[in-house]
């Protein structure tokens, strides 16, 4: 317990935490302070870049670990069974309608790509080490959630058809593509790539994160100015519930394949984390009469802020209590 | 100078539709049309702004096209199958161009 | 297909204004309008470009509102309670929409 | 509110070409207009996007003028002028402007 | 004088100045070189961003000195004072009417934060030290200048009415919030926070003002090829001879306040530089009428030139000698 | 040839080139990922300023050599009589009309300044040195090729007038601007400028550039998507010969001046690589009517990645070899 609120504390007093809160802040005082939209976006690449390529770099460095197909074939199992652990949780907690309660399950069973960053740069100002390769695990989680989801809703009527273009739109999204692309990358021009431009997707990476989120949090503030009125006390628990499960889940996972500690604590933030980037857009396509402010304030407004402050440093604690590392 | 009579259809939509807009008009034999960036907006569903948004779930754009009078309905029909289910705007306003042979 | 009549009013304000032009519509019980960037422009207060700007003083965007002609009075007396004092062009243009029932 | 009829001109034009549209404008004693982005379009010459270039070549600008209805005929002289050789797009619609000495 | 000459010699051959030189050349040549807003904007926010953080870890390290509240309280009463003495002057020297002339001043009471960076850079390269605080003293600045300018304004008649919304923009302006959010994250995570971020917020920071100042040089073109008829010789002579009374006034204070030689300078420069961000906008809010080409091709194509250029090593000087440092 | 082979894998296996080769892949598999264009605007700035200041850092420490004039006049003249030669070749070799093969021709005359970039950083994996001054032999090769081209076209009737506002854009080009500017910078301030500012334009240089080529990968398959029906087989063939050709020009003027192995390697590049930025623009003022599908596909989609995969390894070998550097 003391180590959760001594990491606790640390975790809050980090540069990139408090950066978050300060955009919350502004945008909860409504002060005009915001990014642009290409600024925002073109650090979301780098940030996608940079934590592709570092985990090639780092499978390449450390080999193939016999459990890499076996972790990659787990998050696709989590990913795509999340979303009914979600559904049932939202039809105990919350008076959502079918197409509302799917398009916010899917949002849990994938992943938040800056909660797993976030995870990372908490492991390595502890000095955890983790597998290279869960960045790939990451990827293979973002789209399965969608189908599941898609898979719940049609279950009670009206047809969710799936055209040829959206699958090619969920599986060749291009968070998916850069973040796998930049991973192939790293593997294969390995430690000697890494040296070639470490200058610029290692050190200045944690610098970047804060401004993406001092940006995350003006628009999560956005959104919870505005969006207030629809979280009502059963989706806020939700919102804080869901992560936790799904951590808890993660760590099933983990330990089934042995992960080491560092990559215990990502398969559970995998698990913890709610997309806000790729699903909501396919959400918008597929299941349009779902309300966007639900699962977006929810994503981005409740769970996210609540893994990055809370979240991640119970996962920490757990995870190396459990593992023993 | 010389112009000729022709509508000018505006359809406001999500971003993410909108390539599924311009093959339906493509379709409907519509081959003109311009996309302007939208900054924000308000309607039925609250108000919005793309300032910071990385995700193109919320973010609309602007279709414009120019078409001859007679046009018009097979390209309404073409807008509004996709319009239909998704939240949108599409509004048809007289106007005159110059050298109608291009459209 | 079925289309109503309507009018587009397109205010073209100074970016310091927007979200004042846009309080003051809402007031005036307008909740539907969707908002452009601009990217410069020329008037008789000069020639002005956005590109390389950092403030936001020197910008405008365009705000666009679809509503049913009786509602035209109110929003353009609310339109022009801000824009008066301030510089900005205000058009309004006949159109049709689709789906009047929005509006 | 008491509105004067105008005309509304909305030049689609090629980025390279902007200043010299403007240019001819001015010399035909236009001196209001807005610049609009354009993020993307279609046309004979092909689908193109503003995405990721950093070349002016691909890329259009909408030049949106308002002016009193007699002058239309030297603004559409002036832009033909310009636009006659190169791609682009001009319509024009009657509008109801606020302030009508503005123009 | 040599000194001077020497000191000017070496900061006009800084790659920070010429590229400002560079930018206002491309641009009075009609060159198509042009920075995109966003671009502009990103870099604008990057350079808030770190010199706060910078700021604030200083404090953080070095402890608060008690001259801290004294400053930030000077900080105020001079922006608040300073636009009287503009007023006055442009009495004197312009033709200016009532509300254009309350424009002008209260964008000289306030600050330019890229002025003050440049200062910072031009102490750093001369082994200088100063307070790190100095950047809050900045913020503060900010917008006290606004309000008496508006009282300047509404003496004269006409109801010059300050909606709270209006108070708002102006105490949560983007760019206050950021200097004085991102200070509070330096000092809160201290030379820790620093080590983690260093590499973002230290290293490329005077590249990053490079290409800020190319822009600021091609926007500043830009507005003195159309705005230079409405610069008459008056108005000009008030653009250069403004700046060096609010930095006499700014060494007063220092003086006063027994700040080293480093902060000396700081003060002096932030009384010597004209904003051109925050002030502008109020300035169209509140005071629509005055002409926007006046005060900004007055502050952005006159003083912010002339401080970078002759201003910052005469301050320097000039500084060295009083305090003795 | 084995060294051939073994650089090409060498080069085709850097981070650089597999970011454009996962661009262009991408953008064929129909992803929608993409770089906002104020990012790539930004990104291109940064190279232009970064590879000019550097280049002219260079030319402060080595000194000017005899050569520099001369090859500053000899690229000019590569760039005028170039498009000479590609008008011929796509007269043999196409069926493209006057004013499209004008067109093209302009493009081949002229350079492209990320294939120079690709090249110095080939050379310096490979541990070439080469004159600094070489980067404002490219801006000087930007815009003469454009004149040539324009006279080809006029012979065949029609006025193509060059008016004032032509000639203006043509040669104080953005790129060219910042180009010949930032070098004029690196010159002034030399080492001392580049020791302030390196951890700016060394550093993350390669890595910025990785991302460039990602998008340029996106682009260059987009063109390829829509407009591959215009490349038949003959335009191909000369997307690939010219080049070569144009290589081999640079190498006899590289020979000529008696330029390092590393300076022959870049006027090989110059001679080799085709504008995509400063002269499509041109074109579309100067003649509309040519088709720009034709000639930027041709440009980005063809000769570009051949330069880049194949084109270097090649030119470095055959400049070794001959220079026996
Ligand atoms: N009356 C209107 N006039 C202009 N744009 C509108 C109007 N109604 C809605 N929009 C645009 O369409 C978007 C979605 O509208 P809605 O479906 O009503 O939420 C809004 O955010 C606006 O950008
Ligand atoms: N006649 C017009 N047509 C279109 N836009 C205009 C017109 N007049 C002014 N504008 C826009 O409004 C801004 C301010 O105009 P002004 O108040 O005349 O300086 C201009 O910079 C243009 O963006
Ligand atoms: N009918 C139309 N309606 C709206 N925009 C058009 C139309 N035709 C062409 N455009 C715009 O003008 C550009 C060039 O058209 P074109 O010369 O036909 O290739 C297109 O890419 C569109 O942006
Ligand atoms: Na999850
Ligand atoms: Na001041
Ligand atoms: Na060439």
């Amino acid at each position: 317990m003391d180590q959760i609120l001594s990491l606790t504390a640390d975790n809050l007093l980090s540069p990139v935490i408090l950066s978050f809160a300060l955009g919350l802040a502004a945008s909860l005082a409504r002060s005009d302070l915001s990014i642009p939209e290409a600024i925002a976006k073109g650090m979301s690449i780098y940030l996608l870049f940079a934590i592709g390529f570092k985990g090639g770099v780092s499978v390449a460095s450390h080999g193939i670990d016999a459990t890499l197909g076996l972790s990659l074939l787990t998050g696709v199992l989590l990913s795509a069974l999340l979303p009914l652990v979600a559904f049932f949780l939202l039809q105990v907690l919350t008076d959502l309608d079918r197409l509302n309660a799917g398009a916010v399950a899917a949002h849990y069973g994938s992943i938040s790509i800056v909660t797993y960053v976030a995870g990372t740069s908490v492991l390595e100002s502890q000095g955890l080490i983790y597998e290279g390769y869960m960045v790939a695990v990451a990827a293979a989680m973002e789209a399965p959630a969608i189908l599941s989801a898609l898979w719940l809703i049609s279950r009670g009527g009206g047809d969710r058809k799936m055209d040829s273009d959206l699958w090619r739109e969920i599986i060749l999204n291009g968070s998916i593509v850069l973040l796998v692309g930049s991973f192939a990358i790293g593997w294969a021009t390995g430690e000697e790539g890494l040296a070639e431009i470490s200058s610029f997707v290692v050190s200045p990476f944690k610098g970047v994160l804060c401004l993406f989120l001092l940006d995350m949090g003006i628009v999560a503030g956005r959104g919870l100015r505005s969006g207030s009125g629809l979280i009502k006390p059963g989706l806020l628990a939700f919102g804080v519930l869901m992560p936790v499960l799904g951590a808890s889940a993660g760590l099933a996972c983990a330990l089934l394949l042995g992960l080491s500690t560092g990559g215990t604590v990502l398969m559970m933030v995998l698990g913890a984390s709610a997309s806000y980037i790729a699903v909501p857009a396919a959400m918008r396509v597929a299941v349009p009469e779902a309300n966007p402010s639900i699962y977006l304030t929810l994503s981005l407004g409740v769970t996210f802020p609540f893994n990055l402050t809370l979240g991640l440093p119970i996962y920490v604690a757990v995870a190396r209590t459990v593992t023993g590392g | 100078m010389q112009t000729h009579d022709a509508k000018r259809v505006e359809i406001t939509i999500e971003a993410v539709m909108q390539s599924r807009l311009t093959e339906a008009l493509k379709s409907a034999g519509v081959t003109g049309f311009t996309i302007l960036p939208v900054f924000g907006g308000s309607g039925r569903s609250g108000e919005w702004s793309r300032s910071g948004q990385v995700s193109r779930a919320s973010g609309m754009v602007q279709v414009i096209c120019i078409i001859r009078p007679e046009r018009l309905d097979a390209l309404l029909e073409a807008a509004f199958a996709v319009v239909d289910r998704h939240i949108g705007v599409v509004s048809v306003t007289n106007c005159q161009v110059l050298r109608a042979e291009r459209f």
